[in-house]
């Protein structure tokens, strides 16, 4: 989606500032949900990126949020590393083990590359849980401590939420730049039709490869918030239900659309609690409108709001990433 | 001995992992319906059936007979129509996320309607046990593998053998031709809802005796199902009970000689090196694939 | 004249089956050569030899003298060989002028370059120009998904062009596409040639379009080369006609 | 009797400051599973709660004051629950109940701290009342507490050398597994089997395959309900003769209906349970099946005693003051006499850890039958 033009520009503005001053507004509760909304949004601009850019279904983010998780939160709570040190660590391991899930993709496509990384989750889960050692097994890991950064304490809410948000306009920027670069048209090139563009001389493997890699890292990037964000963690949200979640997220909000995965994850976060007014149904009703979504608008929220701009138009044929052959 | 014990155990779970795997990957065939909460499919019509015993006041034959007929509407008409008819052409992945949502939905509302916690179910057969050479099955588990296995080899005659069941298969293979060649294609895609429907029902029969009637239950049962169908082979009736069959054991030996706590593990390597080297499946026919 | 494309002996088997059978063929700078055939003489099949996207049982491919047998799709195109596909082949979420950029990017610069420089790679002109050269200019922010069938046609050959190739591969160019597109396509091509000296190998049906596009003719009938020459030549070959039509 | 006259002093000044304070409510927020693996806990939590709030509503609430109760649903996750406690605290919580899971209690106990709030948990892991956290009160023993009294009963009663753990692999069963193989340890008993399962397990053959190759002379089973009554099925089918032992879990009715004949002979460490022969919790339990209709577990009994401690240490201190709440439950026992919705005898320590009168008993013909009362710890 190309928010071309001033009203484009002008609605962005006016998006960051309600950001920005957000927190003024808001109770504790509200605040946290926005940083947890700020945190699953960057995992899902990762999986935008795998999923709706390059075409390569994954099911595997919340492993990578989980990698991520630990990652820093062993390193700040239990060896005293600096939250900078963890974090890095954290994208750059997830970076490579990203790279590394990517080579079953150059074997199997659509379907078959869901279950294998579907078991690549359920693997990293059963780690998470099984190596107390390292993990703290189901015990989990508690005291984790929200960083200073340049003697700035994000202790209290709204500091760590700006945190989070800062983090989140980094990686929107970066992933602005990069779906716009040639790296962005290969990846969608891979999506559409990778016989042809590897034709073209685009290297898929190579592009394959870094779609998995940067995906995953920003899975990790995300991790590394949400364990100081949460302050405690344990093996049971990294299990196959956030992969699932994250999956809800990018293809509700419109897979391919760079605006896709924060409307996806307002649905998936915020959404929920706000149908906790209707007390013990609040699920069902979320389910069912999830469901009623996806029968209105199977391209997702954004692919409905360019339905509904460009009524001239023919309507896209469906697309190529939510194609899976047989 | 023990070893004996496991393998029947092995085989007694792996049969209603091949019944619930055959109607997933039937679904996958003619509609490509990747379908995510097969598990609850399986949870549900066993409250079908305890809800009309308990809110309707039927005598447990005829809540049978009830509960069958609605999941057949509602897991099999309703289901079809309502929410893969209109997504089919828009993808797999909405779809996925619909039967994500409708995993949930069942799920909560079993829980919010029904109960919450675990509820005995009626047995259809007695709870005796059998001793075979040292090792003990029960009656009930051996009924589990007869109508299973009798369930799926009925399936494959009637596909192979029938001309409803040919048009099925041709539906499956090439829609575009089969409409050509005046195969009903709309009512075949519906006939395999309806079995699949009719296959889940009959799971829930034979299990929820066991494994008790639980709003959570099809968690476990839908990754199985679904792993049991990738490894016997995605594209064959006798490739889902062969899967379905060899989870069940490799599950429990994995439980006895490698680790308890990494046993689910072993099915996800399986089914890891089954999609790398051998993507047909263990008994699959090689089926064209994208490069 | 140099000597762009030179396959020797190449052969394809499938399981028992022999689909392309011991071929050999040189092709100059600037020649237009025609591969024709009736169907399943393995046109296609040995394209897909030439091109990496098969590997051949036996036989060598070169380009300029350089053995490039088996090699990757897109490092063969990096070497200057570009192609068409005998089936719509364009990316059709992206916009025609996308569709051209891409086509070239991978030839500019390295991975890290196209990471984090310019967004176009340096080549909206270039694909500007492509779109003025095919006459798209009208389409040129239109998703190439939403062109018509001949348009499609138009945009795949121009992005074959858009790397500035040594050697171009066409695949069925003509085929589905409308007298007066035809026309089009067959005079652009012939330009490209004329401008450029760009080397062509083309697979037709179209007899009408590959005799007055090619300089030189090979007939295939069952894997095998059975004729080659002119137009004129091939025209009047018996076993040609045989093959045709039967026997 | 002071305190009474306190409260009735503080009721009569509250009504005589304005004559809507009868009017006014005290919220007492509830964060619990409600969704995911620990539903069934929390269901039943929440079932107690709402009986408890309803009937002491019914009676004109706390001081006067109603009491609002608002369930809000974890889906078992630590970072949701959170959120919901700091939606609690957010609107100025009396005192905060809830939630089971130990891991989310361990992240939000630290919230309810801060913010002064006391907190009724009905987790059951060791740790939580390690940490010096004055604010935070069990609603039944710790595993640190119970696991010593079934150790003792594998030791005095069963007689055993060697035992089998048989585990279900999350925060409730791998704390009780590891606090119970330290127990065994300090008295010389050997583990010969220690079995992780999976929660939602339902094929239990190779599990039941291995504790019976060990040899050991009796099984500790630390399941959930439904896995438990599927492994005591599964270990009749396998003949299994040695005792099975079980801490509350394995001997409730919930268990026994569920496996059948095969939970008979099965015996254990009840801590509290809805079956122990105390005329009041009897009463209890039917009125709780008759208004939700089921039989509750001891998260039931959990949750509606909890409220009432509430409503006994309120009515003492005689105002709504949360520290000096926190300062009274500590060191405090309650009696059924003092306030009969206690049920049964309790007295939390300086920790928030619970004492209680607790039973051994063994399923005889498809009912519980307790075999021995054990006296509390504290006596």
């Amino acid at each position: 989606m190309r928010l071309a033009g001033r009203p484009g520009a002008v609605f962005l503005a006016l998006v960051a500032i309600a950001l920005i001053v957000a927190p003024m507004g808001l109770k504790p509760h509200g605040v946290y949900l926005i940083s947890m909304w700020a945190v699953m949004s960057i995992a899902a601009i990762g999986l935008n990126l795998t999923l709706g850019y390059a075409g390569q279904i994954s099911l595997a983010q919340a492993a990578f949020v989980g990698i991520g998780a630990y990652c820093s939160a062993i390193l700040t709570a239990k060896f005293g590393w600096p939250f900078g040190g963890a974090f890095a660590l954290a994208a750059v391991l997830c970076f490579a083990i990203g790279w590394l899930l990517g080579y079953p993709a150059l074997r199997v496509q659509h379907h078959y590359l869901a279950f294998v990384t579907l078991a690549f989750t359920t693997l990293v889960y059963l780690v998470l849980r099984n190596e107390e050692k390292w993990t703290g097994g189901t015990y989990g890991i508690s005291g984790i401590p929200r960083p200073s950064l340049f003697g700035w304490s994000t202790k209290g809410g709204p500091a760590f939420y700006y945190l989070c948000l800062f983090v989140l306009a980094v990686v929107s920027w970066l992933t602005w730049r990069l779906v716009r670069s040639p790296w962005g048209r290969a990846f969608m090139a891979l999506r559409e039709n990778p016989l042809r563009a590897s034709s073209l001389g685009v290297d898929t493997r190579r592009y394959t490869l870094m779609a998995f890699a940067i995906g995953s890292a920003l899975g990790g990037v995300a991790g590394a918030l949400y364990a100081p964000l949460v302050e405690y963690i344990d093996p049971t949200p990294f299990a196959l239900g956030l992969s699932l979640n994250l999956l809800l997220m990018v293809i509700v909000g419109g897979s391919g659309y760079f605006f896709g995965p924060y409307l996806g994850a307002i649905v998936s976060v915020l959404l929920p609690e706000w149908l906790r007014v209707t007390d013990s149904l609040y699920l069902i009703i979320y389910a069912v409108a999830v469901m009623l979504l996806m029968v209105v608008c199977p391209s997702g929220l954004l692919g409905l709001a360019e339905r509904l701009l460009k009524p001239a138009r023919k309507e896209p044929v469906a697309r190529a990433a939510a194609k899976a052959a047989p | 001995m023990a070893l004996l014990q496991i393998l029947i155990s092995g085989l007694a779970t792996g049969a209603i992992y091949a019944l619930v795997a055959v109607g997933f990957m039937l679904l996958w065939q003619t509609s490509q319906t990747i379908n995510f909460a097969q598990g609850e499919f399986v949870m549900l019509p066993a409250f079908f059936v305890l809800g009309a015993m308990k809110f309707g006041g039927m005598p447990f034959w005829l809540a049978i007979v009830v509960g069958l007929l609605l999941s057949l509407i509602v897991l099999g008409v309703l289901f079809k129509v309502l929410l893969v008819d209109p997504m089919l052409r828009h993808g797999v992945l909405p779809l996925v996320i619909s039967t994500i949502a409708l995993a949930l939905f069942f799920k909560e509302g079993v829980k919010t309607w029904y109960a919450a916690e675990a509820q005995p179910f009626p047995a259809l057969w007695s709870n005796d046990n059998l001793e075979i050479g040292g090792a003990v099955i029960s009656v009930q588990n051996l009924v589990i593998i007869v109508v299973a296995v009798t369930a799926v080899l009925a399936l494959q005659w009637f596909l192979a053998r029938t001309r409803t069941g040919r048009c099925m298969q041709a539906t499956a293979q090439n829609p575009a031709l089969a409409r050509i060649l005046g195969v009903r294609v709309e009512r075949m895609i519906l006939y395999t809802f309806l079995i699949n429907a009719a296959l889940v029902a009959l799971a829930s029969f034979l299990i929820s005796p066991i494994y008790l009637a639980k709003f959570s239950n099809g968690e476990t049962l839908g990754m199985a199902a679904f792993i049991a169908a990738i490894v016997g082979g995605f594209n064959q009736v006798r490739g889902a009970i062969a899967g379905g069959l060899l989870l069940g054991v490799v599950d429990n030996l994995a439980a006895s000689y490698i680790s308890t706590q990494y046993r689910g593990a072993i099915p996800l390597f399986l089914l890891i090196a089954v999609i790398l080297f051998r993507p047909q499946g263990l008994l699959g026919r090689a089926e064209e694939r994208s490069v | 004249m140099t000597q762009v494309l030179e396959v020797r002996g190449l052969s394809k088997r499938f399981g028992g089956i022999s689909a392309v059978e011991d071929v050999s063929f040189e092709l100059n700078e600037g020649e237009i050569l025609g591969i024709i055939g009736p169907n399943g003489s393995g046109k296609s099949t040995l394209f897909n030899c030439i091109l990496g996207q098969l590997q051949p049982s036996a036989g060598s491919v070169h380009v300029d003298g350089r053995a490039v047998t088996g090699m990757r799709p897109c490092d063969l195109n990096r070497l200057g060989v570009s192609r068409t596909f005998q089936l719509l082949q364009v990316f059709p979420q992206l916009s025609v002028r996308e569709n051209l950029i891409l086509a070239g990017q991978e030839h500019q610069g390295t991975m890290w370059s196209r990471l984090v420089g310019r967004g176009d790679a340096g080549l909206t002109d270039a694909a500007e120009r492509m779109i003025e050269f095919f006459r798209l200019g009208h389409l040129a922010d239109e998703k190439a998904g939403g062109l018509s069938y001949g348009q499609q046609k138009l945009l795949d050959a121009a992005m074959a062009f858009m790397s500035g190739p040594r050697l171009v591969l066409l695949d069925e160019p003509a085929g589905g596409v409308n007298l007066t597109m035809l026309a089009d396509l067959r005079e652009r091509l012939l330009a490209i040639n004329r401008e450029q000296n760009a080397t062509f190998v083309v697979i037709e049906h179209n007899m009408e379009f590959v005799m007055s596009l090619c300089t030189r003719i090979l007939v295939l009938a069952e894997g095998r080369i059975i004729a080659a020459g002119t137009p004129e030549e091939v025209r009047g070959n018996r076993q040609v006609i045989e093959a045709y039509l039967g026997n | 009797m002071k305190s009474w006259n306190r409260a009735a002093l503080a009721a009569a000044l509250c009504l005589a400051a304005a004559g809507v304070q009868a009017q006014q409510t005290v919220n007492i927020p509830d964060v619990i599973e409600l969704s995911g693996a620990g539903a069934v806990s929390g269901t039943n939590w929440k079932d107690g709660v709402t009986l408890a709030v309803d009937e002491i509503n019914a009676k004109g609430g706390i001081l006067g004051r109603k009491i609002v109760t608002t369930h809000t649903d974890t889906q078992s996750n630590p970072g949701v629950s959170r959120a919901l406690v700091q939606k609690a605290l957010d609107n100025d919580p009396y005192v905060l109940l809830g939630p089971v899971f130990s891991g989310s209690v361990k992240v939000n106990m630290l919230l309810a701290q801060q913010a002064e709030v006391p907190q009724f948990t009905g987790a059951e892991a060791a740790d939580i009342t390690q940490m010096g956290n004055p604010y935070i009160f069990r609603t039944s023993f710790g595993q640190q507490v119970s696991m010593p009294k079934i150790a003792n009963y594998v030791r005095d009663g069963i007689k055993a050398r060697s035992v089998a753990v048989v585990w279900v692999n999350n925060d409730f069963g791998k704390g009780g597994r590891d606090s119970f193989i330290k127990e065994m340890g300090s008295r010389g008993i050997k583990v010969v089997a220690d079995v992780s399962t999976e929660s939602g397990q339902v094929d239990f053959a190779a599990d039941v395959v291995k504790v019976k190759n060990a040899g050991a002379d009796c099984i500790f089973v630390y399941t959930n309900e439904e896995e438990s009554a599927r492994f005591l099925r599964e270990a009749k089918k396998q003949g299994i003769k040695v005792p099975l032992l079980g801490e509350t879990t394995l001997l409730g009715q919930k268990v026994i209906d569920l496996a059948g004949d095969a939970a008979n002979g099965a015996r254990g460490h009840v801590g509290l349970s809805v079956d122990v022969p105390v005329p009041a919790i009897q009463e209890f339990k039917a009125k709780f099946s008759k208004r939700f209709g089921y039989v509750p577990d001891h998260n039931g009994i959990k949750g509606y005693t909890a409220v009432y401690a509430i409503k006994y240490v309120t009515t003492k201190i005689g105002k709504f003051d949360r520290k000096l709440f926190a300062k009274t439950m500590h060191g405090l026992t309650i009696t059924p006499a003092m306030e009969p919705g206690i049920l049964i005898e309790t007295s939390w320590d300086d920790k928030g850890d619970i004492d209680r009168i607790s039973f051994l008993a063994e399923v005889v013909d498809g009912k519980q039958k307790v075999t021995a009362t054990l006296p509390k710890l504290g006596k």
